[in-house]
């Protein structure tokens, strides 16, 4: 058995050593990557002892199918991110290899203190990667956000602690499942406030406007895609399978739920930069996400992620890489700008057109999978705020689609000569990773079979009566 | 200058085929008229139409457009802004079409005579089947006119526009004469 | 021809097509027209198909009777526009990539009308929706894209909850099978009918979702407006149709509230197909885009379609069906001749043109013939298909609804006159006067259109058997036709007698015309003015407001364009509280909102 | 459908000029009676459409010509359509809705011609001309809805049988007197009598879509004049006044009826068109739609 831990271990060990190897840092944060990937695929399910101890005594890391699929999903965005954005890597790169092994950790680990020592390590990692714009109120805001959120987590941690005795996931929601949920709000909500800071749900997000309105093609994507696919893959760990919720509680997170999606889809309607756009809609989806998770659909949550995640990873790249060259982002003034980039422009409009979900596209496979779901546990409202949230999404992706693609004023044919006058170059990596990806989004679409295969038996486990975390491998008791 | 005389023609009348006759028939019974009513005679046609003299009851009434009138009915002076507009109006309207002036200023002016805007003689421009003298004539004497008019119709006399197109040179030189640079045909483009 | 190689084949012809174009931009504009009529040719041949079923990946297919009618309407409309494609790729700013999607969108729709479960329904639609999306804005507007892509989900997302719906109750996606249960729970079928129809009635354009007609129409590239509303306008009228011939609608209405023996659900979107009739022919009278007009007369249009499908019966659903291709092919017809025009003119203004007729003759006769098919005016198409829906709403009595077929009838004269009068005919401007006649590739289809806008009007035998076939395979009466005599049971109408007789009276008016003297030909300026002098053609023409007294009644109308682009204005807003609320720069806002969503929830939980 | 039936159609045509222009000419001299006047010759209207006909004319192009042949044939043929009494030229064609239809062919074909012109007069004419149709139309239609609704038959012919054999009370128009109201002020708009003649309006826009023609081409245009005519008030007495059992029957109710209506017209001024509109959909509307509803839901009248 080939232990997880190497994923956690040879980032961090490079860390140190890009410290030392200070013009080779680039390369070294590129093996740590390949390492990963194809780590990702040598390593096999089960629970690792880390220290000595069993759990639930000691501190274990949990490679079940939900772990596995996100450890994979993360670290190969987490590679096409970084080879997409290759000219920025080198100022970041022992943070980013130090970002890398938090956030195999979060994914990996059964513990939930240990869960907040790396997303500690991980906010750390965040907060200097928020820099590079050089907006540091922006930076200072997520700071101090970031903080009281690790605070909130910790302290409902302590909480639980001293009610169950343990740190350990599995044992807690063992525990849980005799104990009235009912006296749990208060950890578990702070709990929650903890997560929802990260995984940026409203109203618990003021810095994201900042930090992700200013990125650039590399920070943005890798916020947009493997942060906040990360921390959302969590949540659904922590509030989907190991927390054994309240009825209220569900109600208010579902709540909390549905009013970001809507929230955050109005709210990015009413934008012209396409960063901002962007990063309303990933408030919108996360909402999405979240609430889908608590309502216990785990199966098509993760499709939905995955939509998320990978779509977002083209398009913030894309959008980061526009503002960067074009000093701008605001869509009336890069009209027309796809007409000269269409490769990436195809793959732009693919990213866009899968995330609201149309047929063709990967998207649909997860929307139709999600509204299954819930009509089977027949939340028929929630259904329908997701198609509202739909019908919005479809505006203003639209809307920003035809700005991009065909210039022209009101009453004249479009044409050529509207094109604006920014010019954006896009490198080789950027166009064939982008390509790649819009590519797989419209394969998975034309044929979900391969998807599905290979989710199938995530899938099998998932759907079971009880999404208590007891699965497959206990949490290595 | 040519006084255009209806009499020179009466001698053509056994020339008429059967259907100019009937046509003819037709036409001396149903007058339609075109007014133009720049000068004051005009006041005199409403008396002549309605129940005191009706002259609906001989086939007669007005017309709203000259394609669709008989008769161009000039009731009073001209001046030479209105004239150039009565030579329009009279080639838009179709054949047979007749001219009939109305009071004395068609003739020679009338009080108007000494003006040095008003075209004194309207034979000089136009082919005038019929003048009604008077100033202004009466219903009566508007009503006398137009039996005098029908009875030339009938017997094929009222050709004035027949010798309009033969003597077009003759009409257009005038019409040049009195209304200076201006050609009639080509009044669009001025 | 197995008809699943039929939709690979159109697959696959688009992509090629791309291809082509990508090479040589003439030539992939002629094999859109070539790959259109070979599908056309596969597809008419194809009719004994009708019954198969097959399947390509995951979404399952079944030929029926009215899908194939459909979807031969659909390629027609496609092939006879694509003969434009080669004039307009010049102008375009993407040829290939507008190719490309041409066909892709053709392909859609037939797969979309040969669907054998909701959810490849579905995909399809969507595709259709956001293929042509992507054409849209390469004309004159990109807010029409969005206006149509934003109504037409908002259609397609009530439809998804529909199918979700039934689907989470009956546990099938077949269409056969899945609305079956609905029969005896009248009011879930209340609810899924509302919800699975609205797609339909966004696309057919029914009050209050016409908004996007005569923007999407008015503004789409001009070879793509004819495919617009002659063809994707049709997908609505077929989701109609499955949602009164397949959801059981009068059968789980049954027991509902009748008006006049309609359930008052389905009575409820006749009133909004009429009122769809009133507000599109209002609309149209006072257009001043040629195009913009046309979409408005589609809204019209629609209504009467969907009140059609709507009663599910012998005559007006045969009228109904019959209406669908008429306006199909003449609306087809008329966008054409606009955009023949237009390739001359460089606008679709009616104040800005006009004395066509003396340039493009035949695209005169080609919009006459079919505005008068529009109009319903015999002894054109249009005139059988509406005889049959008045007949229809007659014998039912439904007299508010017959007012507004009447209304958008004689209305119809109206605006279909104003572009004769005011583009066709009038003064010739000077800056026109030496202007081209249309090529003779652009001839042929509105040719082809307009006798066939002719042909079936006089020989609606044709056409009315293929709609009987497809009555009797849905189970209702079907259209009664002998010869050419269709029977009613308020009267009968022969088409041949009528257009005997019509040429007949023709005949004797041409002799008398004849025999009477000959005139003289005069010019266009030499008019009744008064007798006064006018040089300028372009000021002596009657076109701007031509109904101006009539459209002063109601220029003061509410308007739902006004309402949605508040509600668009309202909720850009709301981004804008929501931006303010919660994301103001300051971390002290943020906490403020943490601690006070903690204690509200600490305190709502202390009790439980 | 045979060469006897358009023999018979030819003949009808004739007979129906004839008739009709003579009682266009009584009536002239009527309205001359009414307003003390002694009118002209009864057939002065044969002399005026044949002086038309006598004379030269001029033609604005193809459409111009093509326009009128079109408006007189499609009238024509509509004139065919209408029976005579128990007379018919053809069988089954009487049906209302391709009367009326069909009639607007003519109608078309004369706005057409009238454009054509490139006469803004002749445009801003049939500008209201149209809307005028618009108003009176569609309570009429309405109106004839129900009729069609309670009677199960469409055709002129079967409207006039269902009220023959029950003497003057057994009419339409004293068994549904609202309805028959809206119909004789809805015959009005449709013969373009005052006050609803606007789009004529001789010293206003130069008697209008009329303004360009002289010749032959006004000569048509008056015969296309007396057929609609004959067309409008034939349908009126057919399904109000019950038709005719003979020919004698149906002219002389058509011949009353016409004089009728042109004493109405004689005595009134003229409305603006969007007066017109207005009027005709306050009252008339209004009143189709109670004799609507009556005659659908109560039944009233019908048996």
């Amino acid at each position: 058995m080939t232990n997880p831990v190497l994923l956690i271990v040879v980032p961090l060990l490079l860390a140190f050593l890009s410290v030392a190897l200070k013009n080779n840092k680039k390369q070294l944060l590129f093996i740590a990557a390949v390492f990963n990937v194809v780590g990702v695929f040598i390593i096999e399910n089960g629970s690792y002892v880390i220290g000595g101890f069993r759990a639930p005594y000691g501190i274990n890391l949990n490679l079940d199918a939900y772990s596995h699929l996100a450890v994979l999903v993360i670290n190969i965005l987490f590679l096409l991110i970084i080879t997409m954005s290759n000219e920025k890597t080198k100022e970041f790169s022992t943070v980013l290899l130090v970002a890398l092994a938090g956030l195999n950790g979060m994914l990996l680990t059964g513990d939930l203190f240990n869960l907040f020592v790396f997303l500690e390590i991980v906010s750390i990692t965040g907060y200097i990667l928020s820099t590079e714009s050089k907006k540091y109120k922006y930076s200072f805001n997520y700071l101090i956000l970031g903080t009281i959120g690790s605070g909130l987590y910790l302290f409902g941690l302590i909480i639980l602690y001293a009610i169950f005795g343990s740190l350990n996931m599995a044992d807690i929601s063992f525990k849980m499942l005799s104990y009235d949920t009912g006296k749990l709000v208060v950890p578990i909500f702070l709990m929650f406030i903890g997560l929802a800071v990260e995984a940026k749900l409203i109203p618990f997000n003021g810095w994201v406007r900042g930090v992700y309105g200013n990125a650039n093609s590399l920070i943005g994507s890798l916020f947009a895609s493997v942060y906040a696919g990360t921390i959302l893959f969590v949540f659904g760990r922590v509030f989907g399978q190991v927390l054994v919720l309240s009825e209220y509680l569900v109600a208010v997170f579902v709540a909390i739920g549905v009013i970001t999606l809507i929230a955050g889809e109005v709210a990015a309607f009413s934008k012209n930069k396409i960063r901002e756009i962007l990063l309303f809609s990933s408030i919108a989806q996360s909402g999405l996400v979240a609430l889908l998770f608590v309502t216990g659909l785990i199966f098509p949550t993760v499709l939905q992620l995955l939509n998320n995640i990978i779509t977002k990873a083209v398009m913030f790249t894309i959008a980061g890489k526009i503002s960067d060259d074009a000093d701008t982002d605001e869509a009336d003034k890069l009209k027309g700008i796809f007409a000269n980039n269409k490769i990436i422009g195809v793959s732009f409009t693919v990213s866009a057109l899968s995330l609201i979900g149309l047929p063709l596209f990967y998207g649909f496979y997860s929307k139709i999978n999600l509204l299954l779901g819930l009509f089977s546990k027949i939340n028929y409202f929630v259904a329908a705020f997701i198609l509202l949230a739909t019908i919005i999404e479809g505006a203003y992706f639209i809307r920003l689609l035809v700005k991009l693609w065909t210039p022209g004023e009101e009453g004249k044919e479009s044409n050529i000569k509207f094109v604006t006058d920014r010019k954006v170059e896009f490198d080789f990596n950027k166009k064939v990773i982008a390509f790649m990806l819009s590519l797989i989004i419209l394969l998975a679409g034309i044929s979900p079979s391969l998807v599905k295969t290979n989710l199938f038996a995530m899938n099998k486990l998932l759907n079971e009566e009880n999404p208590s975390y007891m699965f497959e491998l206990k949490g290595g008791m | 200058m040519k006084i255009i005389s209806n009499n020179s023609k009466t001698d053509k009348e056994d020339m008429r085929k059967i259907w100019e006759k009937i046509g003819d028939y037709f036409r001396a019974n149903s007058i339609w008229m075109k007014w133009y009513c720049t000068g004051c005679g005009a006041i005199e046609l409403p008396p002549t139409m309605t129940s005191r003299f009706d002259m609906e009851r001989l086939g007669m009434g007005p017309m709203a457009t000259p394609r669709q009138a008989d008769v161009l009915l000039i009731t009073g002076y001209l001046s030479s802004k209105t004239l150039r507009r009565i030579i329009y109006s009279y080639e838009q309207m179709q054949d047979p079409k007749y001219v009939v002036g109305f009071g004395s200023c068609t003739i020679n002016g009338g009080i108007y005579y000494d003006s040095y805007a008003t075209m004194k003689q309207l034979d000089n421009y136009l082919p005038v089947d019929l003048y009604i003298a008077g100033c202004m004539p009466r219903p009566e004497a508007v009503m006398n006119g137009f039996d005098t008019l029908i009875s030339m119709i009938k017997k094929g006399e009222a050709n004035g526009w027949k010798h309009y197109k033969e003597n077009y040179d003759w009409y257009s030189r005038n019409q040049l004469h009195s209304l200076g640079e201006v050609y009639v045909k080509d009044e669009f483009h001025e | 021809m197995d008809f699943n190689a039929l939709i690979l084949f159109m697959v696959f012809s688009a992509v090629l097509s791309y291809l082509v174009s990508k090479s040589n931009i003439k030539l992939g504009a002629y094999s859109t027209i070539l790959f259109s009529l070979i599908s056309l040719i596969i597809l008419f041949l194809g009719r004994n198909n009708i019954g198969n079923e097959f399947s390509l990946l995951y979404m399952n297919f079944r030929v029926t009777a009215i899908g194939w009618y459909f979807s031969l309407i659909m390629i027609l409309i496609y092939s006879m526009t694509a003969f434009f494609n080669p004039y307009w790729m010049e102008k375009i700013l993407y040829p290939s990539s507008y190719n490309f999607l041409y066909l892709f969108s053709l392909a859609a729709t037939v797969g979309l009308f040969f669907a054998a479960d909701l959810i490849t329904l579905f995909i399809f639609w969507e595709v259709v929706v956001w293929s042509s999306t992507f054409i849209v804005p390469l004309g004159k507007s990109r807010k029409a894209a969005v206006v149509y892509f934003t109504i037409s989900s908002i259609g397609s997302m009530a439809t998804l909850f529909a199918i979700m719906f039934v689907y989470s109750k009956s546990g099938t996606f077949d269409i056969n099978e899945a609305f079956k249960f609905l029969a005896s729970e009248p009011l879930t079928a209340t609810f899924v009918f509302f919800t699975f129809i609205t797609a339909g009635l966004t696309k057919i354009g029914i009050f209050p979702f016409h908004i996007w007609l005569p923007l999407a129409h008015g503004n789409a590239p001009h070879t793509f407006s004819p495919v617009l509303s002659g063809g994707l306008v049709k997908m609505g009228a077929f989701i109609a149709y499955l949602s009164v011939g397949i959801l059981p609608a009068y059968k789980a209405f049954s027991t509902s509230m009748t008006i006049m023996g309609i359930p008052f659900q389905i009575y409820l979107l006749m009133v909004l197909g009429a009122i769809s009739i009133v507000v599109g022919t209002l609309m149209a009278i006072k257009q001043d885009d040629v195009k913009k007009l046309i979409a408005y007369s589609s809204v019209a249009n629609g209504g009467y379609i969907l009140i059609g499908i709507l009663m599910m019966d012998q005559v007006t659903f045969a009228g109904s069906l019959m209406h669908i291709f008429n306006h199909a092919i003449a609306s087809a017809a008329a966008f054409l001749t606009i955009a023949a025009i237009a390739h001359r003119t460089k606008t679709t203004k009616i104040s800005e043109l006009g004395g066509m007729i003396h340039k493009m003759p035949v695209s005169y006769v080609v919009y006459l013939i079919s505005i008068i098919s529009l109009a319903g005016i015999p002894p054109m198409g249009g005139f059988v298909s509406k005889w049959l829906i008045v007949q229809g709403l007659a014998s039912k009595g439904l007299i508010f609804i017959a007012f507004a077929a009447f209304f958008g009838s004689i209305g119809s004269f109206l605006y279909v006159f104003r572009p004769l009068a005011g583009l066709f005919l009038g003064q010739l401007a000077p800056k026109y006067e030496n202007i081209k006649p249309s090529t003779l590739v652009m001839k042929i289809p509105m040719v082809i259109l307009a006798s066939m806008s002719v042909f079936f009007g006089i020989f609606p035998k044709y056409l009315l058997e293929t709609i009987g076939e497809i009555q009797t395979s849905i189970g209702i009466d079907p259209i009664m036709i002998n010869g050419d005599t269709i029977t009613t049971i308020n009267g009968v109408l022969n088409t041949n007698k009528v257009a005997a007789i019509f040429g007949f009276g023709f005949v004797i008016s041409l002799m008398i015309f004849l025999v009477l003297p000959k005139s003289r030909k005069v010019g266009l300026m030499d008019t009744y003015t008064s007798a006064e002098f006018i040089y300028t053609p372009e000021l002596y023409h009657y076109a701007n407001s031509f109904y101006a007294p009539f459209e002063r009644l109601y220029k003061n109308h509410p308007s739902v364009e006004k309402f949605l682009g508040k509600f668009a204005v309202k909720t850009e807003e709301l981004g804008i509280l929501v931006n303010s609320l919660f994301f103001s720069h300051k971390p002290s806002v943020t906490v403020l909102w943490v601690m006070a969503i903690a204690t509200l929830i600490f305190l709502g939980g202390v009790d439980i | 459908m045979n060469i006897m039936n358009f023999i018979y159609a030819f003949l009808l045509l004739v007979f129906v000029f004839l008739f009709q222009t003579s009682i266009t000419g009584i009536n002239r001299k009527v309205m001359a009676r009414l307003q003390r006047r002694r009118g002209p010759k009864w057939y002065q209207q044969f002399i005026d459409i044949f002086k038309a006909m006598s004379k030269s004319s001029t033609t604005h192009g193809w459409i111009f010509d093509f326009g009128v042949i079109m408006a007189l044939g499609g009238i024509m043929a509509t004139t065919i359509l209408i029976p005579i009494g128990p007379f018919k030229a053809f069988a089954d064609v009487d049906n209302i809705f391709i009367v009326s239809y069909l009639l607007a062919v003519g109608m078309l074909g004369m706005a057409m011609s009238a454009s054509g012109s490139g006469n803004p007069w002749a445009s801003i004419g049939v500008s209201r001309a149209l809307t005028n149709m618009l108003a009176y139309d569609v309570p009429f239609m309405v109106l004839i809805v129900s009729f069609i609704y309670a009677f199960k038959t469409s055709s002129l012919s079967g409207f006039a049988a269902l009220q023959q054999g029950a003497g003057i009370l057994g009419w339409n128009f004293f068994r549904f007197p609202l309805g028959g109201i809206v119909a004789l002020i809805c015959l009005q708009g449709m013969l373009g009598k005052k006050p609803f003649d606007s789009f004529i309006a001789p010293a206003e826009i130069a008697s209008g879509p009329m303004v360009e023609y002289g010749g032959r081409h006004l000569g048509m245009l008056f015969l296309l004049h007396e057929f609609s005519t004959f067309i409008e008030v034939s349908i009126i007495v057919h399904i109000f006044f019950g038709g005719g059992a003979t020919p004698l029957e149906f002219m002389v109710k058509y011949a009353l009826l016409y004089t009728f209506m042109n004493i109405i017209s004689g005595v009134f001024p003229r409305f603006k068109i969007d007066q017109a509109v207005k009027f005709y959909y306050k009252v008339p509307l209004a009143l189709a739609f109670i004799q609507g509803l009556i005659i659908i839901f109560t039944g009233l009248g019908v048996s």
